[in-house]
């Protein structure tokens, strides 16, 4: 770490050095801003449907513009947020750091990758601008193929943002295969690594089949090809396996790098060995593989055959088994180290909260009998957000937190940090909480109205649930706006620090071997291993920061 | 940079070796062909399910390809699949000029095979054997048999072609149109493959023609090799599953 | 580099070729001889062999880092498991309540499909259907 | 626990609801153990080995594994998550196993409304009547699009899907009225698709049952209308008011009566009886501008007394909306 004040954010300098840049670095924080952008729309969207769900009438917005903003609200945070902008983000800045490698594999497919998202991004916003598109972000038929909307619009968007994803998972299982540094061995690498390495394979071998069932889909718009149109004597389950087979296992694209984060602060706020090593590594590739064999879960009152039920039933549970393994694992982590409130230790603390409730009622869903009673009803729309939003969101904010001054050199403010932190947790648990309940009173999801209900006492129960919901999901978006406003606030000029900095004392090698921000080309001698990341019992590393 | 002088031009600069280098393409490659299968694996899906739901469809509407097309067009394309690895073979020895008449071999083969395909969509355009709502084909008999009821009604026994009493209209049964709106996207995928595989080659050609490509580095032709091979792979499913069995 | 690299003998690539063409004519053969549902089977067998030898020989996997199998492999896996655990379902609809096994209408199907033929049973103009025809399912 | 089921969950109506309430309660209580072991070790270990001010940064424990604890970890979720699936595929094989002797009715879902067709002839729309404490075997199936049939007191729920039929069944053991809701997306009413199940004790549902079709025979043209209005689903998509929703209003055509109106392929219509009627029974032929062609077919639905009747009423709105 010798004095040269190069960096990757000042050299080269000029915008084209940014936009035709190949250093991931820099698409990484392309990636971040882009996926900032969205979750920022995505967020408006979800405050507006909130705000119309607090009366039961249509009087905020009508029926097809509700249906609109959740279609929208959903599509735009799982294809134009969760999936792609997290490890494009994180995974980008961070994976060749902690290899010890000069780059990704393949830089340019790495560019090419982030320009196909935006193309995808400005399909979004095109359908935006035409008047929505209104078939849930499922998109099933035969729905999806007469809607008047757009949907042309939107499955080409996702067309195009699944190859952006299929290129990111690509580039990231060659880089972790061939580009480790020599000496860092598979059992040596941080468990972020290995959870981007897990998400890299759901990613490519899931998102070919969306890719194909969306061409299929936009062929049965054009043309009528019948395969999925029960009008033509096609089969409109079919549809489902098909999305499914990729969705479900897409929503381990978003929870597994959320778990890496998660295995990298906990070790390093408790400044501790992380208990377990090679069961959270293992773990990750098992859900990793049992993900693919649970899609029929999210189908079982379509229809499809009993014996399908239940497989798929009975094989859905055990993916909570290696995911209890990581969340004990994370907890125990703990044991005997020295545990330090800071704001990713607290994110961190929430994901195990919210996660735990989010990752639990989804063995109520898995089981046929109950799930039949609970599908398409708030309960599962509370299920997703406490997995997605309470899980992955909140590990992603926790990870910005932890790298920030990695990434930039700056550091934020870490009172107002922890009082969002504190926000979002009291904000969320408000928000969806109630949604359990109103599931488990019947409440369908997908409903822009319920004032019709045949029953005073029913609506005005629901008029209640939603109400509540609706005022925390204002303390949730201000907090997160704040936390967000928080750390851009950091980037002013003045706020600068000593580029040696390790501020919570890390061990990992994006944190040890090299400046902050680092090097455009990451390291300036070849990096040298001289421990393990999580060596808090060998090693002592200095916060630079103290609190 | 930290390489040493001697590294060669072509290596970029994040790899240590050029061995490195070539083996991390190689194995992006092979990711990139998992994706490969998979995409094509959606439609076989599709077909794997209508085929057990319609196995009779399926035979009928099979008889209307032509196996001979098929046939030709197999061969061109193991040919071809021969003259690519010939190719590489060929830079492997630094026989430049060789490898660049393979690839000019695959070219033409590749262009042959679309070619054929051609001919064959062209004959189903004409006869209206469309996919899905397109399909208006009823066979040439019924057309020119359809005042006779006698022959109607042998036609339907024996054709599988529904007639309706009541509306007085012809419809064939078991929905032909989805083994058609099949055929059409499996096979034009896989066309859409080779026309993109024949972009590549040509640009193997400029490669090898200005010597960029050598014994030393021939990583790039390596790559759409492996992309062509696959090409060639799935025909030899799609050749049977469509031409062949019924 | 090429010394460390595997250079095929002319003659294997030759031979698979070889084999390839044949196995070709196998199959034209094999399915002009009615072996019932086993004419599947057989072709599969045949067109599974080739693509092995294809990815073998052609694709250099038998000299190639084992990984690049393993990935290929792999996939077929993931093929493996998408085709068969769609089929648990389609193919074993209504074991319970048999009214949800088959559509309602199998020829309904095609319902929308061209009429070919007038009221009185002779074939109507084609440009003509074209137009009537369309769109409006009911 | 009543008490609680109470709060949480809608009435137990059916004969199946006990029992898939109780399995909600077997991982409930499963889960919040498994959820206070996770949060409360996460809180004392937290507190306990809690960086204080003035602490030293020293080395810590290089404890990272415990055999016994970790076969913990997979066992005991093992055998809770077995226990979870043999109850549920029990509860649910007892779902789908429709009991002999069943009523069977049939219920089609069209955009935005439910039109169910009794063994004996009655149709009704909207307005499901069963009797208590016989099971009854719906059979479902969609002229449009999916939808989902969703009584919550019953805890049961089935897609319906166009050409294709689903089955479901339940048997109500409580006199009563309960909603229905659609469950799966269907466009603009999605929300507005919301059916009644009426239990009745099996007397009365006799005497509704042969009452059904004939009831209104006696009521006057206007009055009948009025009634066929929210019967028939009408005002999921017309309102009086003039306000216009999927449709036009109602209040809109009555004004428009002798007048012209024009559609959307260009042509123009007068507003009429026969006008109304086709628009009724073939709607699809005669589509008024800035509409889309999504009003189902009344054709079998509606007899030629209800035609009348809800033209009549129509006509009503007119004069009403004058004084
Ligand atoms: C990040 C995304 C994410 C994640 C990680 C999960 C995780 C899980 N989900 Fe979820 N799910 C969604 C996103 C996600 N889900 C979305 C978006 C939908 C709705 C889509 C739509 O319809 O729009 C959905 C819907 C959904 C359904 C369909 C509901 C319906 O529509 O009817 C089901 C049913 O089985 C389900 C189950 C599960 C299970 C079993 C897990 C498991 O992976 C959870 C595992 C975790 C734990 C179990 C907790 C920790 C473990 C312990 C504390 C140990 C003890 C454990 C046991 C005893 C088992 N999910
Ligand atoms: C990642 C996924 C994600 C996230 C984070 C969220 C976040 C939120 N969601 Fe969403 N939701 C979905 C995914 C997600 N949702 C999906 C998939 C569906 C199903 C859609 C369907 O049915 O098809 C859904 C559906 C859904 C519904 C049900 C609609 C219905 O069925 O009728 C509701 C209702 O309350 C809701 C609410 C919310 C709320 C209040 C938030 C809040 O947490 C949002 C708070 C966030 C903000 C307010 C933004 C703040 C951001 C910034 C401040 C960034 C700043 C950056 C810059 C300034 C550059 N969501
Ligand atoms: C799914 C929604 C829907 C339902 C339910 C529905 N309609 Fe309509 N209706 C429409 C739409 C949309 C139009 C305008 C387009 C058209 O003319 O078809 C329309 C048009 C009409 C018109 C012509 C109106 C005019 O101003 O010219 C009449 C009359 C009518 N409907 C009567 C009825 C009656 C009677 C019922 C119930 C028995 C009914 N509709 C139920 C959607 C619906
Ligand atoms: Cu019908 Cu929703
Ligand atoms: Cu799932």
């Amino acid at each position: 770490m010798s004095g040269t004040n190069q960096n990757y954010l000042t050299h080269p300098k000029g915008i084209m050095s940014w936009l035709l840049t190949l250093d991931h670095k820099r698409i990484g924080l392309m990636y971040l801003f882009g996926g900032l952008f969205f979750f920022f729309i995505g967020g408006l969207l979800a405050l507006g449907m909130r705000y119309a769900l607090a009366t039961p009438e249509a009087d905020f917005v009508t029926n097809d513009q509700y249906n609109s903003m959740y279609t929208l609200h959903g599509a735009i945070m799982i294809f134009l947020f969760i999936i792609p902008a997290i490890p494009g983000a994180l995974g980008n800045i961070l994976l060749p750091l902690m290899l010890g490698a000069k780059d990704v594999a393949f830089p340019r497919l790495n560019l090419a990758s982030f320009y196909l998202y935006t193309i995808g991004a400005i399909f979004f916003i095109y359908v935006m601008i035409s008047g929505g598109v209104d078939t849930g972000w499922t998109f099933y038929t035969p729905y999806s193929t007469e809607s008047h909307t757009n949907v042309m619009g939107t499955t080409m968007g996702v067309f195009i943002i699944g190859f952006s994803s299929i290129l990111t998972g690509l580039n990231f299982i060659a880089t972790v295969h061939k580009m480790r540094t020599p000496g860092l061995t598979w059992y040596k690498l941080p468990l972020f690594v290995w959870a981007l390495y897990g998400t890299s394979l759901v990613q490519i071998t899931a998102t070919p089949v969306i890719a194909i069932t969306m061409v299929l889909l936009m062929l049965e718009r054009l043309l009528g090809i019948g395969i999925f149109d029960p009008a033509l004597g096609g089969d409109p389950v079919l549809f489902q396996h098909f999305f499914w087979f990729y969705s479900h296992p897409a929503v381990y694209i978003m929870i597994l790098p959320a778990f890496g984060i998660i295995s990298e602060i906990i070790p390093v706020h408790s400044r501790k060995k992380v208990w377990g090593y090679k069961f959270i590594a293992y773990s990750t590739l098992s859900i990793a593989f049992i993900g693919f064999l649970v899609w029929g879960h999210h189908m079982f009152t379509s229809g499809q055959s009993v014996l399908s039920q239940i497989i798929f039933s009975f094989i859905t549970y055990f993916v909570g088994i290696p995911t209890g393994v990581k969340i004990f694992s994370w907890m125990l982590t703990m044991y005997r180290g020295q545990v330090s409130f800071t704001p990713p230790m607290l994110y961190a603390l929430s994901f195990l909260f919210l996660f735990t409730i989010g990752g639990l009622t989804g063995i109520f869903l898995g089981a046929v009998a109950l799930d039949i009673h609970l599908h398409d009803t708030y309960f599962v729309v509370a299920h997703f957000h406490y997995v997605m939003q309470g899980g992955t969101i909140v590990a992603f904010l926790g990870g910005l937190h932890h790298w920030w001054p990695k990434s930039f050199g700056k550091m934020y403010n870490q009172t107002i940090a922890n009082i969002c932190a504190i926000g979002v947790f009291i904000g969320f648990n408000g928000t969806f909480f109630p949604q359990f309940l109103l599931g488990l009173r019947g409440m369908p999801r997908r409903y822009a109205t319920y004032d019709a209900l045949g029953s005073e006492e029913l609506v005005a129960q629901y008029a209640a649930t939603h109400g509540s919901s609706t005022f925390f999901s204002g303390i949730l978006g201000l907090s997160i706006f704040i936390g967000v406003m928080n750390l851009l606030w950091s980037l002013r000029k003045s706020n600068k620090l000593d580029p040696g900095t390790n501020p919570w004392g890390a061990l990992t090698m994006e944190w040890t071997h090299t400046t902050s921000p680092p090097h455009p080309h990451n390291f300036e001698e070849e990096p040298v291993l001289e421990h393990g990341p999580y060596d808090y019992d060998k090693v002592i590393v200095q916060p630079t920061l103290k609190k | 940079m930290s390489h040493d002088k001697s590294s060669p031009d072509h290596l970029y600069h994040h790899f240590y070796d050029v061995d490195q280098q070539y083996e991390t393409s190689k194995l992006g490659m092979w990711a990139f062909i998992l994706t490969e299968v998979l995409t094509f694996g959606g439609l076989f899906v599709a077909y794997t399910i209508y085929r057990a739901w319609h196995p009779d469809m399926f035979f009928n509407a099979n008889l209307l390809l032509d196996v001979n097309k098929g046939l030709i067009n197999t061969i061109v394309l193991i040919a071809s699949s021969l003259t690519m690895a010939l190719a590489i073979w060929a830079i492997q020895l630094n026989k430049r000029k060789l490898s660049l008449l393979m690839l000019f071999i695959t070219f033409l083969c590749a262009l042959g095979f679309l070619g054929i395909k051609y001919v064959e969509y062209e004959h189903k355009f004409h006869l209206g054997q469309l996919p899905g709502e397109y399909y208006s084909y009823m066979g040439p008999e019924v057309v020119q048999q359809i005042h006779d009821q006698e022959k109607i009604d042998s036609y339907i026994a024996s054709n599988n072609i529904f007639f309706d009493k009541e509306t007085n209209r012809l419809y064939t049964m078991n929905n032909p149109h989805i083994f058609f709106s099949i055929y059409f996207i499996m096979t034009g995928l896989h066309g859409l493959h080779v026309a993109i595989g024949m972009g590549l080659i040509a640009w193997l050609m400029v490669l090898t023609a200005r010597g960029r490509l050598h014994a030393g580095y021939y990583t790039h032709m390596e790559a759409v090799g492996i992309f062509w091979h696959l090409v060639d792979l799935i025909w030899i499913f799609l050749f049977p599953l469509f031409y062949l069995i019924g | 580099m090429s010394e460390e690299h595997h250079i095929t003998p002319l003659k294997t690539y030759l031979l698979v070729a070889g084999t390839l063409f044949f196995l070709t004519a196998v199959t034209v053969w094999a399915s002009y001889i009615d072996l019932g549902s086993f004419n599947i089977v057989l072709a599969l067998l045949i067109a599974g062999t080739k693509a092995g030898i294809v990815a073998t020989f052609f694709m250099h996997l038998l000299w190639d880092d084992k990984k690049n199998a393993t990935i290929f492999v792999g996939s077929l896996m993931f093929l493996a498991i998408f085709i068969g655990i769609t089929m648990t379902d389609t193919e074993f609809r209504g074991a319970v309540n048999p009214e949800i096994k088959d559509p309602i209408n199998k020829r309904a199907a095609f319902y929308n499909s061209l009429p070919l033929t007038d009221d009185h049973g002779y074939p109507l103009d084609k440009e003509k259907n074209h137009h009537e025809g369309d769109k409006d399912h009911h | 626990m009543d008490r609680l089921t109470e709060y949480l969950f809608p009435k137990q109506v059916s004969s199946f609801a006990h029992d898939i309430d109780n399995l909600f309660y077997f991982i409930f209580y499963a889960s919040i153990v498994l959820f206070l072991i996770v949060v409360i070790g996460m809180v004392y270990l937290a507190i306990k080995y809690r960086f204080k001010k003035g602490d030293d940064i020293r080395l810590t424990s290089s404890l990272d594994h415990n055999n016994t604890l970790e076969a913990m970890f997979f066992i005991i979720p093992l055998i809770l998550v077995m226990i979870t699936f043999v109850w549920g595929i029990k509860s649910y094989l007892d779902m789908i196993t429709v009991p002999d002797g069943a009523i069977e009715i049939q219920v089609k879902g069209q955009k935005w409304a439910w039109i169910y067709d009794y063994p004996e002839g009655q149709n009704t729309m909207n307005e499901l009547v069963v009797p208590m404490d016989t099971p009854i075997k719906v059979i479902l199936s969609s002229t449009d699009v999916l939808h989902s049939f969703y009584i919550p007191v019953m805890r049961a729920k089935m897609d319906v899907l166009p050409n294709r039929y689903n089955v479901m069944w339940f048997d109500a053991n409580q006199p009563g009225e309960y909603p229905i809701f659609c469950t799966e997306y269907c466009g603009t009413s999605h929300s507005g698709m919301i059916g009644k199940l009426t239990v009745l004790p099996k007397k009365a549902y006799e005497i509704w049952l042969a009452e059904a079709g004939s009831a209104d025979d006696d009521l006057p043209l206007e009055e009948l209308g009025e009634k066929l209005y929210t019967k028939k689903a009408c005002n999921t998509c017309h309102t009086l008011d003039g306000t216009a929703l999927v449709g036009p209003s109602y209040l809109e055509t009555s004004q428009m009566w002798g007048q012209e109106r024009v559609l959307d392929n260009g042509s123009s219509v007068v507003v009429d009886e026969n006008y109304i009627r086709s628009s009724m029974l073939e709607p699809q032929t005669q589509i008024v501008a800035g509409y889309q062609n999504v009003m189902p077919t009344y054709q079998g639905l509606l007899n030629d007394r209800e035609l009348d009747a809800l033209i009549a009423f129509l006509k009503t709105l007119k004069e009403d909306s004058q004084i």
